[in-house]
């Protein structure tokens, strides 16, 4: 027999056979035999790698390159390549998510290279099946150490190792020994828990697949510790892997005589059988594992007493979980104080987290207790995939919580994650973005544990199966606002009491969705909106949810399709009227939950509606119900922006007559003051000014409130309600030295002052700070204006730039530079004049409250960035106190107007407010949509009811067949115009597609409103 | 092509048994260990096959199992464009510059593997270079 | 010795005794469910919550050890309201149909309720499956009352060892019931009521059939007579609030005659009919065996638990022979009274209506057994409980605790002291082994002779062995020979004594068995209000009240009665039934 | 895992011959602890599921009443007291696939095979289940037919996926 010179671990856990791992080895030995190479390469079955989204993955040593996503296709060229002429092939290697680098070798991966690799440390190393590979990493080493100590001595060693629990609730495992050690009587068993059921978790059929032995060596020494003859090994019947690979190393022990009778030459016997659980959850609570062993419905009984006095069949035994068990001959081996040498004091060593869910990098991974979430979810995991934001982290599967991005600094140990409403748990971790609903995550854990109740115990019979009619009710839109409380207090009494631990934990992820995200509960029930677009009672569409004004998206989108323009307007205009702004200058949220995405990418709906707004010729007026009794009521609202004008819209709809005083010169807020004309043209913004007036709407232009006219006058003029849409306007200062300088300009007074005026003075050398839209207009702007250079500084990396990755994309090719991790820390100046720009460079620290990681100095030399003008756009306030004019408005924690989020309306009866006003810089659709609420608000408070006739959902008759596969065209692609013909002038660079375009990418629609008729 | 499992398994009873496994099964297993003190580098490209370059390898490791050590890695690469010296084969040793040997057999790669890879002395007559390949 | 404080009440109990028996001990109540003092202490309702000083949680105080120095709170805010929410809960998946139900007044989840101060359910919603279940003679089912405590799966396979009932399913669906929630006729119930008796609420009770009672007394071609079993008069007195073992017997007959009953009978009648016979049976099966060398099924079993037969019939028909052929006094009553009576009254036996008020649900079964027609017709037509009869009364609106004491008729109406001890466990067996002595020896028992005691390590199963001296000639063959006997209550009891027998652990001449344990006295349900102070509690008091009547009685050996000699022996005896499949 | 009611030679056992080979299973488990889980997992391997009748022996042969095996039976998802389709369909809906899109699949399948979960379509061609969690979070959402597991299904392409069994059943009948 040749010895072979490579040696391919093919990973072979239950993710990979799944992924065709075993096509792809049968292919394998169809090349070699090819090459006549069959004996030069050692084909090695190991149990799962970890790595389990890039399945089937194949490690080939020497070197240890990395091949992820095998197909049988691959296998010839692997074969051609790496096995035959050593080159190995880069197309199958790992690339990093962000660099795009490749990383060819397994341990550079950082994936692999951030974890603490102990209990695990067999994976992928050692052929699953053989008994012999385990040895000679030194196996049952550990096994024949005990053997020579007293059990006394094995007991006081894991006692001294602090090792705790790994199945959840982290009881110090010596402890355990040590009470069923001293229990009476003759026969003890040890019990091994492999039911793992946690949804999402699948850390112990790992370890039972790739390292099986390991498992059963810790059971041994237990066993040694305990004084027990037999142990169980009680694992679930949907691991057939897992139970097919225990069945295998038990049999290889008793042969060997590892089991059986004078163990290893000593006094020690010892068995190990197989208990396979038949699914049910509750048998993890270990009284309930015993009684399933028993041979009963597994349900669990009270403790005391506690399984160490009786246990299985009455008699002292002790339960614990694979990891726990992974861990001991690791302990026994190298001694306590090496295995304290990782985790924290209270909770030494290694956690095994599945980590999965919307993270780039889902897999198996081990880490030291004690290390961050943010560490494990960004450094292992790689972070969000899509672009999307992190949202929370569940932990502890259904008797754990969610740790929302506010914490994703904490470490990862016992006592924080209880203190943080979740628990360590067996090890789920799954990771949730954007998208996910915190209610129906709730919902759905309630579900799993309501299902999965034995129904011996009153409160958990009874109470989780009310709790999950309560969290139905609010999924479907019909909670009400009694009802949080409702779950609170049940939800805590559940916890107290209940008779097990599956009871007394199953209401965490209520509760800690409650105290983490309680105004996702509120959003379900007050606004019927579900703002991740998930529940499915309060979403006709995802787009449609996504959007705040809440534009029916798939019926202008259809109907543009079938080339319907005006009724596809019309229908945008129930909702929105600047259909053309916003075909220009939407933050598209609709486009980031399409579900289209799913198939290859969203759909360009901002793009089909800028083809759809260019269709019309004139701007229809919407319908407008006449009433005389509005007609006389006196309204007034105070800025012409996209709030206050969508307010004055609707009230016109609604047959009001209101009057808008706006302070500028012309009417538009933002849109006109901060926008830039090359993204949005003025005449299109006019045109849609122009229709609000035609509905009779009167503008006041450069009437400002304060100075031209007082709060208390509009009443004493009998205006009857007033709403505020004031906005942000006023820049955030730096609050560095030299900001008095001359060329020292904020972003909106800056972009506010070209835009009115027509002109502004720029400078040759111009540095921008900030990373905001704002930032990024004034700098390309700036560029038109003639500018040399301008540099934008951001203390972040471009990927936490809130500015539109297309906008920054569009600067950089206009010639605008980005420095990012660069804070500035003082403008210097000379004659009064600003000269320079000193900064600090930055690098990502700890995780911040908004789920970012926090910049913090680097201690580097600082840098001086040469300027002659600086414009800081690095936010926007308003100041409140100026016009109010005595008149005590609330304001909220960020000092703009607090409202009711319904109606707009703020502590004062007649006074309400919106936009900017309310939410900080934010988008025109918010603008819009609050402008619709405070129009609906302000017509409740005047005639006692609403009438928002717009509100209803109509039916678009469209045609659609569901049968359909979807089309298979590509994203249509944006059109625009060339640099050079746009650098230095205000052209709108972005130009519509044409007509074929436009409806093809309608037809990429998948319809997500489509409703069967039942 | 299977695992290193061997069918007379015996009772394992003490810990001599168990180190004797470990043992034997690392000198199997060797070629995942990451560490190496030397690297012999067979190229064979098509031209390198021709020439007779799987014999050099076979050799090879057929002289690396019976010496025992973990601590040399064998590996292929492609063709390194000196076709007229085929067979051709790079020896690294941990801290010292590759050597190239060149128009090879399986005497001159035994020769080789013993005084170079294992001896730690470069045998002159048969090196082509000294240096890396490319 | 542990010595604890509850609500500041320092309190020492014995070791391994629970919070709930300490706090019972100092006086302080705390309310439970599922809780059956030495049959169940499961923790699974959770209505006896208890606050414990240093616990995570609360815990149930009817599981949890009383530890030393524990400092326990069984009355705070928090226990409070647990308690209140457990409740609450229990009611939302409850079918409340209070005013319609027969156990409204006498549920121990209402009088809890009340307790509770509970005015609203907070949290209302879908309530489990409702399944009614019709199909024995004895019981009904309604699975939307059931509140899971699991009582009656305890005493269907502890104490009785038939495993008719257990939970199906699990979480909020599952049922307490047979087999897939289906039918009792399903499984192997014997009908002993031992479930209806312990349920809580109305979620197993005998079937009622005061109906058919009211239609026959209203049919003026029926002559209905009734005849009451001994047990009735010491519990009929607790549904009209009089305390529990008043002894009721002449209100009782007043009132069954006001109720329009045109005789009334004591069963004790047939009681010692039954003892006679089966007295004779033993002695003629020891005959057989001992002087003709015949094979004879010994032990011989008594027969006059019509659950014990059912039992036999579906765990071990392979025993059938060895139940005596003795009917049960009621089953003989209602023979004698529509053959022997009927012919004495000059009526035919179909225009005698007979019914028998019994205090056990399994009766309701025996009645409609096939065999049980020696008439010709159905020999006993209705049988009620002692809440039915109650409930009759109460219907009529008969006062009944004012009521003058009135008389049973004869001559079906008086019986011998042995009869009385007959609802005992060991009754029957003493009184039948009394009979055959004298029979044997001419003589009375002297008492002291006969020794039945506990076998050890055998709980609820008693032997006693009786050497025959001084036989009369007839039976001289019994001479010397020793008659070993015993005693068991509770099937799973028997079971035991079955499988001793079996496996030649034990040799018995006779074994008595009666379905429920303590014997038929025993079986009645402690009413709701007993529950404060633990059923067993109340079930102590009821004891001694059957024995107490012995004394009064004229004779105690039954075959010395004068009227009893008249009566036809066949319509005492019962056809053994044909070996039934053994229908699981 | 395999539930298929045949030996290994493919030859099909009558379901007297089953119920005969269970009988020496119940003798070689009668008095073990822990005996009646394992006896039904053998038992529904043997038949595919587990009727009435099989589960009346299995009382009879352990000693335990009927009510009790049910009660056990029914507690425990794995056991199914119904003859499952020839292709059982389980779609996962553990956190990872329902997060990822798990539940509109199954809807999609619910539609495409006109049965509610627990069920089997008429033709016994599927039965419908959904799993809790198959371990296999990386590949999600997922859904198994028979031991086969399907990774990343989207609702589109459900009915491609039974289109493949739909065509093996109609082969097999051509042949068989």
């Amino acid at each position: 027999m040749k010895t072979p010179r490579l040696h391919m671990m093919m990973c072979f856990g239950t993710a990979c056979v799944a992924s065709g791992a075993p096509k792809v080895k049968e292919a394998l030995v169809r090349e070699l035999q090819k090459h006549g190479m069959q004996s030069d390469v050692a084909l090695v079955e190991t149990g799962c790698n970890g790595f389990c989204a890039g399945g089937p993955i194949i490690t080939v040593y020497p070197g240890g390159t990395f091949y992820h996503d095998v197909t049988p296709h691959d296998v010839a060229e692997l074969v051609e390549e790496h096995v035959v002429k050593g080159r190995p092939v880069e197309r199958l290697m790992f690339r990093h998510p962000v660099t795009q680098k490749v990383i060819p070798c397994v341990k550079d991966i950082p994936f692999f290279a951030r974890q603490c690799v102990r209990v695990l440390h067999n994976k992928g190393r050692i052929a699953a099946e053989s008994m012999e590979e385990y040895i000679a990493q030194d196996g049952y080493a550990a096994l024949e150490h005990a053997l020579k100590m007293t059990p006394e001595q094995i007991i006081d060693e894991v006692k001294k190792s602090g090792l705790r629990g790994r199945g959840g609730a982290g009881f110090p495992t010596g402890l355990k020994w040590e009470f069923c050690r001293k229990a009476a009587g003759d026969v003890k068993y040890i019990l091994c828990n492999a039911d793992e059921g946690d949804p999402g978790a699948f850390m112990d059929r790992s370890l039972l697949e790739a390292d099986p032995h390991a498992v059963l060596e810790g059971m041994m020494i237990g066993a040694r510790a305990i004084g027990a003859k037999e142990g169980y090994i009680y694992c679930r019947a949907e691991y057939p892997l897992a139970l097919e690979r225990l069945d295998a190393a038990i049999k290889q022990c008793r042969e060997r005589g590892l089991l059986g009778k004078g163990i290893l030459g000593s006094d020690f016997d010892f068995d190990i059988f197989v208990s396979q659980g038949s699914g049910a959850f509750v048998c993890g609570e270990e009284t309930a594992l015993m009684r399933s062993v028993e041979g009963f419905r597994g349900e669990p009984r009270p403790r005391p007493p506690f399984p160490a006095q009786k246990g299985l069949w009455d008699k002292p035994s002790v339960l614990n979980n694979v990891e726990t068990f992974g861990n001991i001959p690791l302990i026994i081996r190298n001694g306590f104080e090496w295995y304290r040498s990782v985790g924290t004091a209270k909770s030494p060593g290694t956690k095994i987290f599945a980590l999965t869910g919307k993270v780039a990098n889902i897999g198996l991974v081990e880490v030291p207790i004690g290390i961050s979430l943010g560490e494990i979810v960004y450094d292992i995991g790689g972070g969000i995939p899509n672009g999307k934001k992190f949202k929370a982290a569940q932990i502890g599967g259904p008797s754990g919580g969610c740790i929302p991005k506010e914490h994703l600094n904490v470490p990862v140990d016992y006592e924080t994650l209880v203190e943080l409403g979740a628990i360590m748990g067996s090890g789920g971790l799954i990771v949730m973005d954007e998208d996910s609903c915190m209610v129906d995550m709730a919902r759905f854990f309630l579900d799993f544990v309501q299902e999965e109740s034995c129904g011996k115990c009153t409160p958990c019979r009874v109470g989780t199966k009310r709790m999950l009619e309560i969290l139905d009710r609010i999924c479907e839109g019909k909670g009400e606002m009694a009802d949080i409380d409702k779950l609170q207090a049940l939800g805590e009494q559940i916890k107290d009491t209940a008779l097990c631990g599956l009871g007394q934990t199953a209401p965490n992820p209520v509760l800690s969705t409650l105290r983490h995200f309680r105004e996702e509960y509120v959003a379900h029930i007050r606004d019927k909106k579900c703002p991740a677009g998930i529940c499915a009672a309060l979403v006709k569409a995802p787009c449609q949810n996504a959007c705040p004004a809440g534009v029916n998206v798939p019926g202008f989108v259809s109907l543009t399709g079938e080339k319907r323009y005006a009724e596809a307007l019309q229908l945008h205009r129930e909702r929105n009227p600047f259909a053309s702004v916003c075909a220009r200058v939407c933050f598209h949220t609709c486009e980031d939950k399409c579900r289209r995405d799913t198939v290859d990418d969203s759909l360009a709906i901002r793009q089909v509606k800028r083809f759809l707004v260019e269709q019309e010729v004139t701007v229809q007026v919407p319908e407008i119900r006449e009433n005389e009794v509005n007609a006389k009521k006196h309204v007034a609202i105070v800025g012409a922006g996209p709030a206050g004008l969508s307010c004055a819209y609707f009230l016109a709809r609604l047959g009001y007559r209101p009057r808008v005083f706006e302070a500028e010169p012309r009417p538009g807020g933002m849109l006109v003051q901060a926008i830039p004309a090359y993204r949005l043209p003025r005449e299109e913004l006019a045109r849609e000014v122009r229709m609000i007036e035609r509905m009779g709407v009167d503008i006041e232009a450069d009437s400002r409130l304060g100075r031209d006219f007082t709060l208390k006058g509009l009443r004493e003029e009998g205006y009857e309600a007033i709403f505020l849409a004031v906005g942000a306007p006023t820049g955030t200062k730096l609050g560095i030295p030299g900001e008095e300088l001359q060329g020292v300009t904020d972003g909106i007074r800056f972009l506010r002052e070209y835009n009115l005026r027509g002109s502004v003075p720029v400078g040759k050398k111009v540095a921008v700070i900030g990373g905001g839209n704002a930032a990024i207009d004034a700098a390309r702007t700036a560029i038109r204006l003639g500018a040399k250079s301008v540099t934008v500084l951001y203390r972040r990396t471009r990927d936490e730039m809130p500015a539109y990755a297309e906008e920054i994309t569009e600067a950089e090719h206009e010639g605008v530079q980005l420095r990012t991790l660069i804070a500035p820390t003082e403008l210097i100046g000379k004659n009064g004049k600003v000269t320079a720009v000193k900064c600090s460079p930055m690098l990502l620290g700890e995780f911040d409250r908004s789920g970012r990681r926090r910049p913090k100095e680097k201690n580097d030399a600082p840098i001086l960035v040469e300027v002659d003008q600086v414009i800081a756009a690095i936010g926007q306030s308003l100041n409140a106190s100026e016009a109010m004019d005595g008149i005590q408005v609330n304001l909220n924690k960020n000092g703009f107007f607090a409202v009711n989020p319904t109606t707009g309306q703020t502590n004062v009866e007649w006074l309400f407010a919106g936009g900017d006003a309310v939410l900080g810089p934010s988008s025109v659709a918010e603008a819009v949509a609050a402008g619709e609420k405070a129009a609906v608000g302000i017509d409740a408070m005047l005639s006692g009811e609403a009438h928002a006739f717009w509100r209803e959902e109509r039916a678009v008759d469209t045609k659609f067949d569901p049968e359909a596969e979807p089309v298979e065209y590509a994203r249509a692609e944006a059109r625009l115009i060339p640099v050079s013909k746009r650098k230095n002038n205000f052209a709108e660079v972005e130009l519509p597609l044409t007509e074929g375009a436009a409806t093809r990418e309608c037809r990429r629609c998948l319809r997500c409103d489509f409703r069967e008729e039942t | 092509m299977a695992s290193s499992e061997t069918p007379k398994a015996g009772k394992i009873s003490s810990l001599k048994d168990l180190q004797a496994i470990k043992e034997r099964v690392l000198t199997d297993t060797a070629l995942r260990a990451d560490g190496y003190k030397v690297c012999i580098t067979v190229h064979m490209g098509t031209c390198g096959i021709a020439a007779g370059a799987r014999e050099i390898m076979n050799t090879l490791m057929d002289e690396l199992a019976a010496s025992g050590r973990r601590d040399i890695r064998i590996t292929t690469s492609g063709c390194i464009g000196v076709c007229v010296h085929e067979p051709v084969m790079t020896v690294e040793r941990l801290n010292s510059e590759p050597v190239i040997y060149a128009k090879l057999d399986a005497n001159k790669a035994r020769l080789i593997f013993r005084e170079d890879a294992l001896g730690g002395k470069t045998v002159s007559q048969l090196a082509l270079g000294v240096g890396k390949e490319s | 010795m542990p010595t604890l404080t509850i609500d500041n009440v320092k309190v020492e109990v014995a070791a391994g005794a629970t919070i709930l028996d300490a706090s019972r001990k100092a006086g302080i109540r705390i309310p439970t469910l599922c809780y059956m003092e030495k049959v169940q202490a499961i923790g699974a309702c959770r209505v006896c919550l208890v606050e414990v000083e240093g616990a995570k949680t609360l815990v149930a105080s009817c599981v949890m050890p009383a530890g030393e120095g524990m400092k326990v709170k069984t009355n705070t805010k928090r226990v409070r309201e647990a308690r209140r929410m457990v409740v609450e809960l229990l009611l939302s998946d409850h079918d409340g149909d209070c005013q319609t139900c027969n156990r409204s007044g006498d549920c121990e989840l209402q009088a809890l309720a009340r307790e509770l101060g509970i005015k609203e359910i907070t949290y209302p919603g879908a309530k489990g499956r409702k399944l009614i279940d019709d199909s024995t003679p004895a019981l009904t089912r309604d699975s939307a009352k059931c509140i899971h405590c699991r009582r009656c799966v305890a005493v269907c396979s502890q104490i009785q060892g038939v495993g008719a009932l257990f939970p199906q399913s699990r979480g909020f669906k599952s049922v307490i019931g047979p087999a897939f929630a289906q039918n009792l006729d399903t499984v192997t119930c014997v009908q002993c009521g031992q479930c209806a008796a312990v349920c809580p609420v109305g979620a197993i009770s005998e079937r009622d059939q005061i109906d058919e009672v009211w239609a026959a007394l209203d049919n003026p071609k029926k002559h209905v007579i009734v005849q009451t079993a001994p047990a009735i008069r010491a519990a009929l007195g607790e549904c009209f609030g009089l305390p529990p073992g008043t002894l009721v017997t002449g209100k009782m007959v007043s009132a069954l005659r006001r109720l329009g009953f045109h005789a009334v009978f004591d069963t004790n009648f047939t009681a010692d009919l039954t003892i006679l016979e089966e007295g004779t049976e033993l002695l003629t099966r020891l005959k057989k065996a001992l002087v003709d060398k015949e094979k004879v099924a010994l032990p011989m079993y008594t027969s006059c638990s019509p659950g014990w037969i059912k039992y036999v019939e579906h765990f071990y028909p392979d025993i059938r022979e060895h139940i005596s052929t003795c009917k049960s006094p009621q089953q003989m009553f209602g023979a004698v009274a529509k053959t022997y009576y009927a012919e004495k009254i000059g009526k035919k036996a179909e225009d005698i209506f007979v019914v028998s008020v019994m205090p056990c649900t399994a009766k309701k079964y025996e009645a409609q057994r096939p065999e049980m027609n020696s008439s010709g017709v159905r020999d006993v037509d209705v049988v009620l409980t002692t809440r039915e009869l109650g409930r009759m009364i109460q219907q009529a609106g008969i006062d009944f605790v004012n009521l003058p004491d009135d008389k049973m008729d004869s001559p079906l109406g008086i019986s011998s002291g042995a009869a009385d001890i007959f609802a005992n466990t060991g009754g029957v067996m003493e009184a039948a082994l009394r009979t055959a002595y004298e029979i044997v020896t001419g003589k009375q028992l002297p008492a002291e002779n006969l020794h039945i005691k506990p076998i050890e390590g055998l709980q609820g199963v008693k032997e006693a062995s009786l050497k025959i001296t001084g036989a009369v000639p007839a039976w001289s063959f019994l001479e010397g020979v020793t008659v070993n006997v015993a005693v068991a209550h509770g099937l799973s009891n028997a079971r035991k004594v079955i499988e001793r027998m079996k496996s030649g652990e034990a040799n018995y001449h006779f074994v008595e068995v009666m379905t429920c344990p303590g014997g038929c006295i025993r079986r009645r349900r402690p009413a709701a209000r007993d529950h404060r102070r633990g059923a067993d509690e109340a079930h102590r008091r009821h004891l001694p009240r059957g024995r107490r009547e012995e004394t009064p009685q004229v004779a105690r050996e039954p075959g010395s009665r004068p009227d009893i000699q008249g009566v036809p022996r066949q319509a005492a005896r019962r056809e053994i039934a044909p070996p039934a499949a053994h229908a699981l | 895992m395999a539930v298929e009611n045949a030996c290994a030679c493919g030859e099909k056992l009558s379901e007297e011959e089953l119920l005969a080979k269970l009988d020496e299973v119940l003798l070689e488990y009668k008095d073990k602890p822990g005996a009646l889980i394992p006896v039904l997992q053998i038992a529904q391997g043997m038949l595919g599921y587990l009727p009435e009748t099989a589960l009346k022996r299995i009382a009879l042969g352990l000693n335990k009443p009927y009510s009790e095996v049910a009660g056990v039976v029914s507690f425990y998802a794995f056991f199914s007291t119904s003859p499952r389709g020839k292709n059982v369909i389980r779609v996962c809906l553990g956190t990872a696939c329902y997060v990822r899109g798990g539940k509109n699949v199954l809807d999609a399948l619910k539609h495409q095979l006109k049965i509610d979960v627990g069920e089997t379509t008429k033709d016994h061609l599927f039965s419908l289940e959904v799993a809790r969690c198959f371990g296999a979070c990386g590949l999600a959402p997922t859904i198994a037919i028979n031991d086969k597991v399907y990774k990343r299904v989207r609702p589109t392409k459900v009915g491609e996926i039974l289109e493949q069994y739909k065509e093996a059943a109609k082969q097999g009948e051509a042949h068989g």
